[in-house]
């Protein structure tokens, strides 16, 4: 019971992780039209930078910020370089642009930090664990991480629900002649989601340091956990986002967890493990083909 | 007409450009050094092992003055991206174009496995300073292909060994869901005698063990063994003491999940960790401590095994030419010269098994604070001697 | 009274908490021009694509002849003799006017699993297209251009011609005169009246003296329900029509 | 109307007879290693033509398109590899290496792993199709990493001659000769295919679905064949590239994989005959150009397919067009070479 419990809580926390990327994804997405393979690399950026900022400085808070600022920045920059022209065109173009984008920002990545990848401490203030569930200590940082989850799914709320920013981002998603009807600066309108989907990538990375290995390529490794999220989910919808997040880590853990002893009661040996560590691989690939199945649109589909 | 003078130029275009690029490269050929072909990951996951890979291969030549056992080298260097085609294109074209005989670098299995068959069938010679895979240690071993860093499988059975000697009883294992993680655990298993009490298998793109842990935790092993190499065996080790196992459960690991970058990355959590290796930073062999002072000299970093390996295969090299063995056309003059491993290995005793592997001892190493306060890897005893591998057996050359 | 070609019977569609289409009857007979008209926002788009296919009905029956074609693909019911024309003209942009017609030829010529023979250079794709873009009055020097680069009424002609192709019983024409000029506009009127009496028409239209020249009865939607059906007098002379038209500010 | 075909193809046949004398230009010109590099851009150019088919032609954008060129290859592989034990495939399938068995079966596998993918993923549209399709790639990625029996991640070699009866592909002349041939019959018959009724079809798909449909055609079946022919043109890759590199590995369904097939035919050129084939020409050439250049030729390949894609409409193929694409609307696709011809690509 314990395991299970703790096993959820995992389940939660990789979840939470998840949704951080995937809310910037499906935000661009679900305004912009622009399918953003380049996320990843953003996650990468914040994390290399609130590493670099870490080793300097010894300061947590201004890793996090650095981290966070320096994605925001490069998605600001990429998104006036580039991103911005390919709104109006298809997905492909928009698949390929970004698709170059990646092989340059790994191999800048390279260039600037190297090839080993980097140490990254946790914050003093959160090192150890605690006992939450009796006889399991958990990691003050992995509750940390769910923590500061929760609150920017919180946060990303009160913005769309309750902020002008957020009415227009609500207005652009259904409709974009609208929004420039209305007298608002789109373009600015557009970086600006931009930057904020960067920032949370961004986030992410910052907060993956010291729990992931910080190096290059360790965007992409994300990437496509993050695409099946926000497939899951419904495109543009960052309620399906969350809700995408949390089946994907929960399944994702469960599998892992407790396929290997249910095979091994079930066929027993070596094979089960190999076959359990087979089927874990695919469990979230198989979770999304029976979602698409039943709703092509995803879970909460953004524009009904 | 229009279209058929496009098409036409679009065709002469595509041969021309076929044509040129490789040839393109400027002809290095001049001063008639040996050359030696590179191809080594320089970019994607694991880029760094190809860095060190090459950073000791060319401080090799440095110190022998661009010489390799007296005889003037140049080393052509090209990044195969982890990427088995990618590899086997430039092998083409090292061999092929630049009637280059003799090549060495790669890191990766896969790699390997596409370039090895070309580079063998143009009679060319490939000296391996990392990856060798079991079938060419055995049913497929060639006169013209060496191993200066050891049979994979031999990491993890010395691993094994070392767990055995520390007497643990009953230990959980954990690989990456791939072949050479499949390998690790056969080769950990074939010296290890204890009970078993779960294997897993990781995914290859898994960046959160919690999962993994918690079963780790409910099993409470006396210890754990563990392959995830490069930034999977980085995340897996802070999660670990991040869980707090560190102190409940001792891991016992080979070499590629902790190397001295890895360390550097995961810091304070390695602590305690027991690792088999064929050679350490701290070795007591004049070799290896003229290596190490003039690596770090050269680069600001304390070498990895890969450098290492990169460096002894350069070395190995030149006592090859050293031994008659300097014209490659003659390639039986370059197999008997280097069958006499005259060279100064930095692990010290070496030489070569009859299927032209390493015949070498392992160690045992542990993650303990070093002086300066920092994690190191301080080697504590020898547990193999003269140790080959399993597929010698099989080879017949 | 003959057998309805198409009949509507008790049609639902809800949008969230809003009833688009709320329990609507509505009968076309055959041969008959049957125009459906009412204030925007009425629910004739959303009537019109339960019909086609494009939406799916919440509750109801659809009988073409007979027929329940709710459960069929909007293709489907191509095949069974409904064909329909859009409001905004739905074509292939890069291909030519021949190329258009031609598609919807061999759609009614059986499946397309061919995949040999040439089929610009098919005569049995070729003829027919060519005698429908005589029948819809496209010159002949326009049928070679991408349709992206015609007129707005060259392409309600060449979107009239492919729903012709398919050899309809019923044909579903949503708003065939918006924005066509005055010229245009006559050309297609006189085009519908040729069509009366073999083909049975729902007309969707806005312009009001379209309708009352060519309809042979008028039914009036008034949010998502048929409020009247009956000939151009009778409806003139309909109370709740009048009512309906006088409280919406775009009047008859 | 606009083209003329014999003029086309003899145009064509003269450039395959160009391409067939590479191998003697090569040798004449010290390069031997050009020749495995050509017949690595000829394989790469069905690859990339075949994804043209669906991506170019019906507006499919598939981003999974390496799990059947890395299905294809690993058909060629797993039968060579029963074939030096001698114990059948699954108990029933003997190993070969004969081409004009491996071909054929991994046309048959590509086409149905196609088929499996496709029935799911085309119930999907857009982005969601996109992703789908990627995931499914992955997981076939991931499965052939852990299939320890063929290798795993290290792959497979094939270290026997391949034979194509009485031919041996370890030249890499005949090699070269035996993939130019497929691929001239692939672009034959992918040329006759989009002309068709159902090429037609899919064409009417890309432009406009809603126009399809309003025609009396559903749309389904004609995409789902659509992909299974593309899928089995991948295989058909796949099944030469392995025959070619004598090497199989998991590295042939990566993601990166179907991105780079995406880059070819962007960069030859959408939608247009031969687009693909130099798509596949000017990406090899050039990625062997940048990485013997500099070990940093990512950063330089990464922002030339960024400038590719926001600067230039149509690709190489669109250079060789007589004049831009703002002409006048008589001359839209009108007298240009069908061939390399490039259309708006949003109608």
């Amino acid at each position: 019971m314990a395991l299970l419990l703790e096993q959820l809580l995992n389940g939660l926390q990789l979840g939470v992780m998840l949704f951080l990327l995937a809310a910037g994804l499906t935000l661009v997405f679900g305004i912009m039209g622009v399918i953003n393979l380049a996320q990843g690399s953003l996650y990468m950026v914040g994390a290399f930078a609130g590493a670099a900022l870490a080793a300097r400085t010894g300061s947590a808070t201004l890793s996090l910020l650095g981290g966070i600022a320096a994605a925001a920045a490069v998605g600001m920059a990429m998104e006036l370089a580039v991103l911005r022209r390919l709104y109006r065109r298809g997905h492909l173009d928009q698949v390929l642009a970004t698709f170059g984008m990646i092989l340059f920002l790994n191999q800048a990545m390279t260039m600037l930090a190297g090839r080993q990848p980097l140490f990254v401490a946790v914050p003093p203030a959160l090192e150890g664990a605690v006992e939450i569930i009796p006889g399991v200590p958990y990691p003050v940082y992995r509750l940390a991480i769910i923590a500061v989850g929760i609150l920017v799914a919180a946060g990303l709320w009160l913005l769309i629900q309750r902020t002008r920013l957020g009415m227009l981002v609500r207005a652009g998603a259904t409709n974009r002649e609208m929004v420039r009807a209305l007298g608002v600066d789109i373009r600015l309108l557009y970086t600006l989601v931009f930057g904020l989907g960067a920032l949370l990538a961004g986030l992410a990375g910052v907060m993956a340091g010291p729990v992931f290995s910080v190096q290059v390529g360790m965007g992409e490794q994300i990437l496509i956990t993050t695409f099946v999220v926000v497939v899951i989910g419904g495109i543009g919808s960052v309620r399906g986002a969350f809700a995408g997040a949390m089946l994907v880590g929960l399944v994702d853990t469960l599998l892992r967890a407790f396929l290997p002893d249910l095979l091994r009661g079930a066929i027993g040996g070596p094979d089960a493990d190999a076959l359990a560590g087979g089927l874990a691989s695919m469990g979230i690939y198989l979770l999304m083909a029976i979602v698409l199945l039943v709703r092509p649109r995803g879970l909460f589909p953004a524009h009904a | 007409m229009l279209h058929r003078r496009g098409l036409l130029a679009a065709g002469a275009l595509g041969g021309a450009a076929l044509v040129a690029s490789p040839l393109a490269r400027p002809a290095l050929a001049q001063a008639a050094p040996v050359r030696i072909g590179m191809i080594t990951s320089l970019s994607g996951p694991g880029a760094y092992l190809g860095q060190d890979i090459r950073d000791g291969f060319l401080l090799a030549i440095e110190q022998g003055g661009g010489k390799l056992g007296g005889t003037p080298v140049a080393l052509l260097v090209e990044d195969d991206g982890l990427k088995p085609g990618q590899g086997k294109q430039i092998a083409e074209r090292f061999v092929g174009n630049e009637k280059i005989r003799l090549l060495t670098g790669i890191v990766f299995s896969n790699v390997l496995g596409a370039v090895l068959p070309d580079v063998l069938d143009a009679g060319a010679v490939y000296a391996s300073p990392n990856a060798s895979p079991s079938n060419f240690a055995g049913r497929d071993c060639h006169r013209n292909y060496w191993s200066i860093a050891w049979q994979n499988d031999s990491l993890h059975e010395s691993a094994g060994q070392a767990a055995q000697n520390l007497g643990h009883k009953r230990m959980f294992l954990l690989a990456a869901n791939y072949q050479a993680g499949r390998d690790a655990i056969a080769g950990f298993r074939r010296m290890y005698k204890g009970e078993v009490l779960g294997e897993i298998y990781t995914r290859l793109d898994q960046t959160d063990y919690a999962a993994e842990l918690a079963r780790i935790r409910a099993a409470r092993p006396d210890a754990v063994y563990q392959f995830h190499p490069g930034g999977l065996g980085i995340a897996f080790l802070r999660q670990y003491a991040q869980a707090g196992l560190a102190e409940l459960v001792p891991q016992v690991v080979a070499a590629p999940s902790m190397d001295s970058t890895t360390l550097a990355a995961v810091g304070e959590a390695a602590l305690g960790m027991t690792v088999g290796s064929h050679w350490n930073s701290d070795f007591d062999v004049p070799a290896s401590r003229a290596f190490v002072a003039a690596f770090r000299a050269k680069y600001d970093r304390l070498p990895t095994y890969y450098a290492q390996q990169g460096f002894d295969t350069a070395l190995a090299i030149g006592g090859a030419f050293r031994n008659g063995g300097a014209d490659l056309a003659d390639t039986e003059a370059f197999r008997k010269g280097m069958l006499k491993a005259d060279f100064a290995s930095t692990r010290g005793r070496f030489r070569f098994g009859p299927n032209q592997h390493p015949v070498q001892d392992w160690f045992m190493l542990k993650v303990e604070r070093g002086a300066d306060g920092k994690p190191a890897l301080v080697t504590k005893a020898k547990i193999l001697s003269d140790h080959g591998d399993a597929y010698a057996a099989q080879c017949r050359l | 009274m003959a057998e309805p070609l198409l009949a509507v019977r008790g049609l639902v569609k809800r949008f969230g908490g809003l009833l688009a289409t709320d329990h609507l009857d509505l009968a076309v007979l055959p041969g008959e021009l049957h125009a459906l008209i009412g204030p925007n926002g009425a629910g004739k788009s959303t009537a019109i694509a339960q019909i086609t296919g494009t939406l799916r009905p919440d509750a109801g029956s659809i009988r073409l002849a007979g027929e329940e074609i709710v459960p069929l693909h909007a293709a489907a019911r191509v095949h069974r003799g409904m064909a329909r024309t859009f409001q905004i003209t739905q074509l292939l942009g890069d291909d030519t006017a021949r190329d258009n017609v031609a598609l919807a030829v061999q759609a009614r010529l059986g499946h397309s699993f061919r995949f040999w023979r040439d089929a610009r250079r098919d005569p049995a794709l070729a003829a027919p297209a060519e005698a429908l873009l005589d029948q819809v009055g496209l010159p002949e020097s326009r049928r070679a251009l991408p349709v992206a680069d015609l007129s707005h009424g060259e392409r309600k002609q060449i979107e009239l011609a492919a729903a012709l192709a398919a050899a309809p019983r019923l044909l579903l024409l949503d708003e065939p005169m918006a924005g066509l000029g005055a010229a245009e506009s006559l050309r297609m009127t006189e085009t519908l009246r040729g069509l009366k009496g073999r083909i049975g028409m729902l007309l969707v239209e806005h312009d009001m003296e379209a309708v009352f020249a060519l309809a042979d009865r008028i039914s009036v939607l008034v949010y998502g329900r048929c409020i009247a059906t009956g000939t151009a007098d009778e409806i003139r002379r309909d109370p709740a029509v009048i009512a309906a038209y006088l409280s919406d500010e775009e009047g008859v | 109307m606009r083209e003329h075909p014999a003029r086309e193809r003899a145009a064509l046949l003269l450039l395959l007879a160009a391409a067939a004398l590479l191998p003697f230009l090569a040798t004449a010109l010290g390069s031997p290693a050009t020749v495995p590099l050509a017949s690595r851009i000829v394989i790469y150019g069905i690859a990339a033509a075949s994804l043209n088919l669906i991506l170019g032609h019906g507006g499919l954008v598939s981003f999974g398109h390496a799990a059947f060129y890395g299905l294809g290859g690993y058909t060629v592989g797993i039968l060579y590899a029963h074939l030096a034990p001698g114990d059948p495939f699954l108990g029933l399938i003997p190993g070969s290496n004969q081409l004009a068995v491996t071909l054929p079966a991994a046309l048959l596998v590509g086409g149905l792993g196609a088929a499996a993918i496709g029935a799911l993923s085309l119930r999907t549209s857009g982005v969601q199709f996109i992703m789908i399709t990627l995931a499914f790639a992955q997981m076939l990625y991931f499965l052939f990493a852990s299939l320890s029996a063929y290798g795993g991640d290290d792959g497979l070699s094939v270290r026997r001659p391949n034979l194509l009866g009485p031919l041996n592909l370890r030249d890499p002349a005949t090699m070269y000769w035996v993939a130019l041939g497929a691929l001239a019959l692939w672009l034959a018959f992918q040329r006759r295919l989009v002309r068709s009724r159902f090429g037609r079809v899919l064409e009417g798909i890309r432009q406009n679905e809603a126009r399809v449909v309003a025609s009396g055609i559903r749309p389904y079946p004609y995409k789902l064949a659509a992909f299974v022919i593309a899928g089995m043109g991948a295989a058909l890759a796949g099944a030469l590239m392995v025959n070619a590199m004598r090497f199989v590995s998991p590295d042939m369904l990566h993601w990166t994989k179907s991105g780079e097939l995406m880059v070819m035919v962007i960069l030859g050129g959408i939608g247009t005959l031969l687009g693909p084939v130099l798509g596949a020409l000017a990406l090899v050439v050039l990625e062997t150009g940048l990485t013997a250049l500099t070990e940093n030729w990512q950063v330089v390949l990464g922002p030339i397919l960024v400038v590719v894609v926001l600067f230039s409409q149509g690709g190489l193929a669109a250079l060789f067009r007589r004049r831009p694409a703002s002409d006048a609307p008589g001359a839209a696709g009108g007298r240009l070479p069908r061939l390399l011809s490039w259309r708006r690509r949003h109608g």
